[in-house]
């Protein structure tokens, strides 16, 4: 639709826009893209650590391991709600999802092979998501950034159990420390490949960086919130006594950051392509609840109209 | 293996009555855990969590206080991890397969229809740590009945495929329901020390309240089952007990000695 | 964990490959178990019960070969029972959870061709227990593979019903089939080693073979899939395996030590 | 129909009856009713321990519990296959077994709780089937008799490898020897019941022993086969050190026998009834598997029709 002055100036005085604001339809699309994204990320990502819930070694890891995932369920529905806002409903993102015309983060395509995953998860997957999120908080669309507020704060929380499940099995016996190693190995890289490919050279081609950019949207490139995340987190694996699967990783003196060695991008590719090792597995389970649950959610319609129904009955009489 | 109570120690009874309360918690929050990122909408996924979290909350400090009362200096993890089957004393009802939903909301409206009326009675325990579980669990476990209440409603007034499904899933439940009411040897004498409730003396409010959240549902409860479960106060297990306890024990049974 | 070959003794890379033989029998032993009692037809409980006894024998003395070479001095049953799930170096076709039978009989003429080509090869294994397994397993895989013809043809010129199961069923397996083909560092290091047999090089016969049968059954083979599994023998499964080792080894690892 | 001299003469000198040969109707009913029965027992009866194979916990063990439940299919089919020479067929006594029509042994209502259950289920269960059989190596109907000397054989194989397991737990761990004496205690009384109701008193009253005994169907009283059962297995528990759950048991210097306690009857109706443990879930899985199975069997069905009217037009051709 047409546009008004009011968007420009807004975003020009890094003001928030807010959904009753008119805005260029692109910026829009982006953001509905976006939010389903990240919503479906959450709701995807319910998964690989849900694999654990059954099988948590201990009751008191069993119980914030719940916690946790019921979290995932809910920033998912801050954020569903959040796209609602831009005009779309949940029931469209879903089977956008299912369809596989909307992605989630590829990081969830990685099995959780063992219970140190549930760790290497917190650690490294929700480190990785605190620094791509926090600079959300301050994202130009209003309903966006305050989910986003609200996310940040309790994947830090996750953040820091999953570091200390790392911080137990580092201190257990010679299986738990070997389980920690081993998830360490699996999930560094793919941790890396979160921050998006590179801004520059070949890899970066078809990425909406700029636009994402100038609209407020996005404030940091990829390549420097991983650096950041690089320079968090080795020091954090230090003191665990983990060592990360990079014969390149070396602090680097005249720059204050730490180096690292290539990351391979056909991989990454790969995998969003849709052969990782568990795309068919994560959206086949997340088909098939939502296939179960349709005569649930049929009947809780059919109810409801019953009810609204009775009810403007009564009013009428 | 037995469940007689006689020879027992006041502690030692609470610690028996403890366990087989935490036993049923613990189960139903292993199978209640089953449906996270299964159900049919997201709150779906968030609620079931929230109610298996409470009732692994409640199963937690009934095996602590099992573990401390019966000598055996036994943690909750020793109690839930490494005990085997032939050990717990949980109801059938709560071991079963994980079905549909409308299975699912059958067994949470009696299961919470019956912890209502059985918490209820236990505010009133002379064991600090049983009071102390039930005053918190009364306000839990009257969101979990509601939480049943209004999905019986909606499936059972929903649709046509619905009515039928939830009729079914009623049915499909109706077996295990006598056994959580049975007054077992522990629970009397549980009882009698002014520690426990009986489980007959539930009956009659649970009961109400079901039949009344079915036939508002325009549901009908189902016949008296041919056969009903019973066994489970003595460790006697349906088929799946042995199941659940193998996935849930496994990594913690494969790495004995460690703290996780 | 790692796969690498360099710095193996000998004994230890046929002990690498008699792990991996041994673990794809293995736990496709126990995916075959889960179908007695549940089969079509008695006659189907006997011959899927037979089939898993014959690769439950070749996984015991696989097994019990890699133990006792691999310098740790292991049975067949602390291999199978106190081994964890990244230990195991089975692929992902075997280790999937049991579907329709339409599924089991797509898996086991994959399975079965694979092997027999397999077998057939190492019957000229320089290793005596490799070659001792493989003389008395490509009778025994000959009857699998012919059984599981025949139900192909059955199912897939059988109904319009049994034709689409057969049909998806085929399409189920897809996925999972390449794996068995790949060329993985053991396989070609035992390989050289004139032990073992490179995966590559059984494909093109059993290629062939499948061909054939689903092209009888009137059936079509489906596209490649965009999805194909990969790591099982790095070690890294697919999520029914945890669950499948939690049942198998639940027990023996209730009671370390015992003897059954 | 009309049955001719030959039957009364034949069972008069205790010969067999072949197929061909007429038999008064009522004998082929009751022969129908307890072949089928007992058909119906052998495929019940791979549930319990069916329930065990993926959690044996050795691979020996694992490989003799395989087999073991293939030679309950097997001694299924041997037995439907006595009993289509009546002229039944297998699908039909199928049916009536799903229908609850047609019964199968008591005994495999109770469930199979640990792994020492594969053991009293061999040493127990199989020893009293073993006990009840060897009789009918001689019963008067030819297909039976025969199909009982292949089981008969089987049956005792499998009895010594219930013994050894219950030796092996017995020689084991406290908690294997704990283990072995539940199990004891749990599927003596069971065991005992399946012998049946007593041959007189109260809950003799409804039982086919006197026509079954004078058409040489069955040879020995039900008591007599229990004593028999129990002055066999006393012994074996002592050298197992198993102690039976029966403070009454005790050998009775003067007849000879071991003496026993009162049994539950009550327990045994109720559990014939359909009010045990397990019968509700026994029949449910059968159902379910055949129900599963239905398109399979209906495609092979169609296949040989197909095969058939192939061949036909071919050597027509």
């Amino acid at each position: 639709g047409e546009v008004g002055p009011d968007f420009d100036a807004l975003i020009a005085a890094d003001q928030r826009i807010e959904p009753r604001d008119d805005m260029p339809e692109a910026y829009r699309r982006t953001l509905i893209r976006q939010i389903a994204q990240h919503a479906h990320s959450e709701i995807i990502g319910m998964q690989p650590e849900g694999n654990w819930i059954t099988r948590a070694p201990s009751l008191r890891r069993k119980a914030i391991l719940m916690a946790k995932v019921q979290d995932e369920a809910g920033h998912g529905l801050y954020l569903y709600s959040a796209a609602e806002t831009l005009g779309i409903d949940r029931a469209e993102l879903l089977d956008m999802l299912h369809t596989g015309r909307q992605k989630y983060s590829s990081i969830f395509n990685y099995p959780t092979l063992t219970w140190a995953d549930c760790g290497a998860i917190g650690w490294l997957v929700d480190g990785a998501a605190i620094m791509n999120q926090v600079p959300l908080c301050r994202c130009s669309y209003g309903p966006y950034a305050r989910a986003m507020i609200r996310v940040c704060k309790e994947e830090s929380f996750h953040q820091r159990q999953g570091f200390e499940i790392l911080w137990t099995l580092t201190r257990g016996t010679d299986a738990q420390k070997a389980m920690a190693q081993d998830a360490a190995d699996r999930w560094w890289w793919p941790a890396l490949m979160m921050f998006g490919p590179p801004d520059t050279g070949e890899a970066a081609k078809g990425g909406h960086t700029e636009q994402s950019m100038a609209w407020g949207i996005k404030r940091f490139s990829n390549d420097d919130l991983r650096q950041k995340f690089v320079d968090m987190t080795v020091p954090q694996a230090q003191k665990l006594g983990l060592t990360l699967p990079d014969p390149d990783l070396r602090f680097n003196e005249e720059t204050g950051h730490w180096d690292f060695g290539p990351i391979d991008w056909d991989e990454f590719w790969r995998v969003l392509r849709g052969d990782g090792p568990c795309n068919a597995e994560r959206v086949s389970w997340r088909v098939r609840a939502h296939e179960d649950g349709a005569w649930v959610r049929e009947a809780a319609t059919a109810y409801a109209a019953k009810q609204a129904r009775a009810h403007t009955q009564e009013s009428a009489a | 293996m037995s469940t007689h109570t006689a020879g027992l120690t006041a502690s030692q009874l609470t610690a028996r009555y403890a366990l087989q309360l935490g036993d049923d918690a613990l189960v139903y929050a292993q199978r209640l855990g089953e449906w996270i990122s299964r159900a049919p909408q997201i709150e779906e996924d968030m609620a079931l969590g929230n109610i298996g979290l409470d009732l692994l909350g409640q199963a937690r400090v009934l095996l602590s206080h099992a573990g401390s009362l019966d000598g055996t200096g036994r943690t909750e993890d020793d109690l839930a991890y490494f005990r085997d089957e032939r050990g717990f004393r949980n109801v059938h009802l709560v071991e079963q397969e994980r079905s549909d939903f409308g299975f699912e909301m059958a067994r949470l409206l009696w299961f919470s229809a019956y912890q209502a009326e059985l918490y209820a009675a236990l505010v009133a325990s002379a064991d600090e740590v049983v009071q102390g579980v039930a005053l918190k669990a009364v306000k839990e476990v009257d969101y979990h009945r509601d939480h049943a209440t209004q999905w019986v409603l909606r499936l059972g007034d929903g649709t046509a495929e619905s009515h039928e499904r939830m009729q079914d899933a009623l049915t499909r439940v109706a077996p295990y329901v006598a056994e959580l009411f049975d007054d077992d040897p522990v629970s009397v004498a549980a009882a009698e020390a002014g520690v426990g409730a009986r489980p007959k003396s539930l009956w009659d409010n649970a009961f109400a309240y079901v039949s009344r959240v079915v036939s508002q549902a325009t549901l009908v409860l189902p016949e008296q089952p041919t056969w009903r479960s019973r066994g489970g106060r003595d460790g006697i297990h349906s088929r799946p007990m042995g199941y659940l306890l193998a996935e849930m024990q496994h990594i913690a049974r494969s790495h004995p000695g460690a703290t996780w």
